[in-house]
């Protein structure tokens, strides 16, 4: 595990990630018509990864906090289909709201080898983005991209909620250009 | 893409020894207030030995602070409690000032006082939220509190921000006196906030306190006797909910507290539902306070020194000082030993929290798994504070 | 053993507080509880001085409020100390924590793994020789 | 016309009707679920996706579901682990087919429709005990031991005080049972019927586990109960399942208690068991998105010295009205 590559669980997942629906998807090109059938599957499929996308409850330092008011009354996640969801299976988003430190990093390595394919990271605030004013202490982590892949940087310390909301907005645009289902 | 060369602590399954569930409430999980992870050992339901272990978010602050100048390190401690970075601020300036015998304008302490009680309110209030969602679940009544309790944070939020342009670092506090001044429309603002969230406070007791499920959930839960307190040195409304009236707002006053001596809300029975019972009463007693303080808002300067050109310049004698807070999880006191340079030589933070949660193996054996998650909730640990 | 003076927390060019020979430690202690009624345990915190560690324990009595800080001086390698773990039982974690962050050993402390690192972390970050910028991942 | 469609043909048409209308009704109680609470906790819930008020946003859980990689534990007991999800939907589907549309016109018509629909709404225990326990996960089993707790409990009183209705219209046949009340509806019995109809709801709230008693699936305590490990497909049939259980009940509570498709003419039958039952869901939401959630011993403490004893005392009442009148 400690070597980057994806641990097997269940049955064996292909190394690069890509969800089994691309292995569907190269038969149904070869039927006629079926490209065109694929194009369009492809954007229903990408709306719907987009429009119910499903964060971990996972929050580490100050930016929980912000990701709570994020996700309360006034500036309501719920409004894009975004809500919490306890277990790393069931989410599809990882937030890293907080500063990393080495005995949290292989905990946060673990939580993203057990989410589900396909799944996107956001790395919320300057502390998960490069470990902001603790970067060169001894117990930090600079950065979450040493540990894990990350989609989305969010910047700020910590960022408002309208900064989260823009982020997963951005990760929403991500989304629809991805190519092939599951990349 | 380089992972660390740390291996994941051993997770010690140990089954076999004790015959009982070994549960592991692990770093990530919904109601460990951070990245808490609670070692449980099980007997069905009932819990038999419960080991917290820390150290999920130590940023090393201590040694970061052996780093930085005097007038650079405020902000770096605003980031320890994050739910009320005001007073951790005012702490470590409190104890600079002691130390290097730096003055403060009256209107700079009474300004003070004013962003700590507000944010006391606004740190109380999540707490009473994250209770909510302890005892209600994220599926079920505890959300509903939840959201209510951030709607009045909000209106506290917005005021900070117009203040001082961020929603809770407010850097507020410097060594010698404080950044932003309250003007008029300011101060009108406060008091209406307060009158609002004061209205607001009966439609979150009926959800809480005053609700049978809640009382049924919280009473006799986590019992903390007036000895295990002292010995274990719990601080706050934990320690006052188990018969020790000690606030340092009124035990040893500092800033604009000397004039303005809050009551000390206390409770004998110690257990979730006391300490709930005073976290909400000090809304009440913080509402007074801020009241006041608003209104009686003494003219001046707010800033007794210089402007400062180089942060790096300040110094201060050698000795050691200790002063204390009261923070809304109970005393934070800062002990700086200065060396004469620029630099602090060595600083402690005595955080409350930290101390809080020792009493977790003490309390939580005996009940049922749903008392850990309950007498956790009462006593309001943030992690940042724990770990520093 | 001397009546302790009771000294009120506050700054002063002298360290706060009253030093004890180590060996006297937990009888102070004991002492300081029981007869003066410092029950109340506030802090431990370790200080590195050139001749070695100042180990300080804060104590409080409540009616009239006063707080205690009780030092011990220990020499610089192999330091070891008395743990307070059970004269007051808050002493237990601050202790664990200055055995992680300093390497004091505590004689007697119930449980004396350490608390913030993960537990194979090879170093002792607070001390002066620790450098600053070590790599986080392991010290080399 | 029934005549030109025999029997195989006329079930399989009707019950594929059946089955189309509950599950877009079960989809679209998600949406309303989440709109019910969102305007509880004055926020505005689902809106951007589908504009106007996320109309599509059961939609898009759902595809977005299919989609997604479904994890099999390798620790996991395979096949327990792969029948759970269907244990559970299916029981819970099966249930609104003996749920009487019309006058004397249900898909299973059957003299004893009550008992079958009792017995097969008891059979989403096994589903959730088997993926509690083969999923190899400790909150899963807690999980899991707690609902056979529950469920074992809560079973009893339930059936006491479905019993009542049974007991006034004289037959266990749902279409009988709502016949019966064209003249006044069961609740609406002064005071036998009101207490049947709470005892009925407390218990129809521990078994789709709703809080106050949602103890199985305590999502503080178990993350997220028995469905931890599943992702994907799996966990959107246990999301179904479960909503369809809950609707399940709640569709018999409308014609046990409220007179199925008996209502003022101006909207069809089958309409009135819809709305009926929507509303029942609704205030089953309203009580679960304003309450804490009990321990698990109070609950299972209140089940026995109080339901039960009521549960007894009322049919006790209901017979001797019945034996009187």
């Amino acid at each position: 595990m400690a070597d980057g590559s994806l641990p097997v669980v269940g049955q064996p997942m292909p190394a690069d990630g890509r969800g089994r629906l691309d292995d569907l998807a190269e038969e149904v090109v070869r039927f006629p018509g079926g490209g065109i059938a694929l194009v369009r599957s492809d954007v229903l499929f990408h709306w719907a990864q987009k429009s119910s996308l499903w964060p971990l409850t996972f929050g580490l330092a100050c930016c929980a906090i912000e990701m709570m008011a994020t996700f309360a009354g006034r500036f309501d996640a719920d409004r894009f289909g975004v809500i919490l969801r306890p277990t790393p299976r069931q989410a599809d988003v990882l937030v890293i709201a907080g500063t990393v430190t080495i005995k949290m990093a292989p905990r946060i390595r673990t939580l993203y080898d057990q989410m589900a394919q396909p799944k996107w990271v956001i790395s919320m605030g300057s502390c998960a983005n490069s470990g902001d004013h603790y970067r060169n202490v001894y117990s930090v982590v600079p950065g979450v991209d040493h540990v894990i892949p990350v989609d989305i940087y969010v910047a700020g310390c910590p960022p408002t909620p309208e900064a989260l909301l823009e982020g997963v907005f951005a990760l929403q645009r991500k989304i629809m250009e991805a190519g092939r289902v599951g990349a | 893409m380089g992972v660390p060369a740390v291996s994941a602590a051993p997770i010690e399954v140990v089954e076999r020894e004790f015959g009982e569930l070994a549960l592991n409430m692990g770093p990530q999980h919904p109601s460990t207030h951070g990245v808490l992870r609670l070692v449980l050992h099980l007997s069905g339901e009932t819990v038999v030995k419960a080991m917290p272990v820390i150290g999920y978010l130590h940023r090393g602050v201590e040694k970061l602070s052996e780093h930085l100048a005097y007038d650079q390190l405020a902000p770096v401690y605003e980031r320890d409690d994050y739910l009320s970075p005001t007073s951790n601020s005012n702490a470590y300036v409190l104890a600079v000032e002691k130390l290097g015998g730096i003055e403060v304008p009256r209107r700079a302490q009474w300004v003070r006082a004013l962003a700590c009680e507000w944010q006391r309110i606004a740190s109380h209030l999540v707490w009473l939220g994250t209770l909510g969602l302890d005892l209600g679940g994220a599926l079920g009544g505890g959300t509903t509190l939840y959201m209510y309790c951030f709607r009045e944070r909000e209106k506290i939020l917005d005021w900070l921000e117009a203040l001082t342009g961020t929603r809770f670092h407010t850097n507020v506090n410097m060594v010698g006196g404080v950044r932003y001044d309250p003007d008029a429309a300011s101060r009108a603002e406060s008091t209406a906030m307060a009158s609002e969230i004061e209205a607001a406070l009966p439609e979150l007791w009926s959800m809480s306190g005053g609700n049978p499920i809640f009382q049924e959930r919280t009473r006799g839960v986590g019992v903390i006797s007036k000895d295990l307190a002292l010995g274990v040195g719990v601080t706050g409304p934990t320690l006052r909910a188990s018969g020790v009236a000690y606030d340092v707002r009124a035990a040893s006053p500092y800033d604009a507290y000397r004039e303005l001596p809050p009551k000390v809300v206390t409770r004998t029975a110690g257990d979730a539902e006391a300490r709930f019972q005073v976290r909400f009463e000090e809304i009440g007693v913080s509402l007074a306070l801020v009241r006041t303080i608003t209104e009686g808002l003494p003219a001046g300067p707010i800033f007794s020194r210089k402007p400062i050109k180089n942060p790096k310049a300040t110094k201060l004698p050698a000795g050691e000082a200790y002063a204390a807070v009261e923070s809304p999880r109970g005393e934070l006191g800062f002990h700086i030993v200065s060396d004469g340079g620029p630099k602090p030589y060595r600083l402690k933070i005595n955080a409350p929290s930290f101390k809080n949660l020792q009493v977790i193996p003490h309390v939580v054996p005996g009940g049922l798994l749903a008392d850990v998650v309950a007498t956790l909730g009462s006593l309001d640990p943030v992690m940042g504070d724990v770990d520093r | 053993m001397s009546a302790p003076d009771l000294t009120r927390f506050g700054a002063s060019p002298a360290p706060i507080g009253i030093a004890i020979a180590p060996g006297v430690l937990l009888e102070a202690l004991r002492h300081v509880r029981d007869a003066h009624g410092y029950r109340y345990y506030v802090l431990a915190t370790a200080i590195e001085r050139e001749t070695g560690f100042e180990i300080v324990h804060a104590v409080r009595r409540h009616d009239p409020e006063d707080t205690l800080f009780v030092r011990v001086h220990v020499g610089k390698d192999a330091p070891e100390v008395d743990s307070a773990a059970f004269v007051y039982a808050g002493a237990e974690w601050h202790e664990r924590e200055i055995f992680d962050l300093f390497g004091v050993r505590f004689r007697g402390h119930p449980d004396p793994r350490r608390i913030l690192m993960p537990d194979e972390y090879p170093g002792h970050p607070l001390r002066k020789d620790f450098a600053m910028d070590t790599p986080w991942g392991y010290r080399p | 016309m029934t005549a030109l469609l025999s029997g195989w043909t006329w079930a399989f048409v009707f019950s594929a009707a059946t089955l189309g209308v509950a599950m877009t009704f079960v989809a679209y109680m998600t949406w309303l679920e989440r709109k019910v609470a969102a305007r509880m906790q004055n926020r505005i819930g689902p809106y951007e996706v589908g504009w106007p008020h996320g109309w599509l946003q059961p939609l898009a859980d759902v595809l977005k579901l299919l989609v997604k990689e479904d994890t099999t534990p390798r620790a996991a007991d395979r096949l327990l682990f792969n029948a759970g999800p269907i244990l559970v939907v299916a029981p819970a589907l099966v249930g609104f087919a003996f749920l009487p549309i019309a006058k004397g016109l249900a898909v299973v018509d059957h003299p004893y429709s009550f008992l079958f629909f009792i017995a097969f709404a008891s059979l989403t225990l096994f589903g959730i005990f088997a993926a509690g326990w083969s999923s190899n996960n400790k909150y899963a089993l807690l999980s899991a031991l707690r609902m056979v707790a529950m469920a074992v409990s809560y079973e009893v009183p339930m059936i006491l005080s479905l019993l009542i209705p049974a007991v006034w219209a004289g037959t266990f046949q749902l279409t009988g049972i709502v016949e019966a009340q064209r003249g006044l509806w069961f609740v609406l019995y002064p005071v036998v019927g009101q207490v049947a109809f709470l005892v009925f709801l407390l218990c129809a709230l521990a078994e789709g586990n709703k809080s106050p008693l949602d103890i199985l699936e305590a999502e503080s305590e178990l993350i997220a109960a028995y469905n931890v490990e599943y992702s994907g497909i799996k966990f959107a049939l246990f999301y179904a399942g479960e909503y369809a259980h809950t609707l399940a009940i709640c569709g018999l509570a409308a014609t046990v208690f409220f007179g199925g498709y008996l209502g003022p003419s101006f909207l069809p039958g089958p309409i009135w068991l819809i709305v009926k039952s929507a509303a029942l869901f609704v205030a089953i939401l309203w009580i679960r998105w304003s309450l804490m959630r009990l321990r698990i011993d109070q609950a299972i403490r209140l089940n026995w010295t109080i339901l039960l004893p009521v549960a007894l005392v009322d049919l006790l009442f209901a017979a001797w009205w019945c034996v009187g009148a």
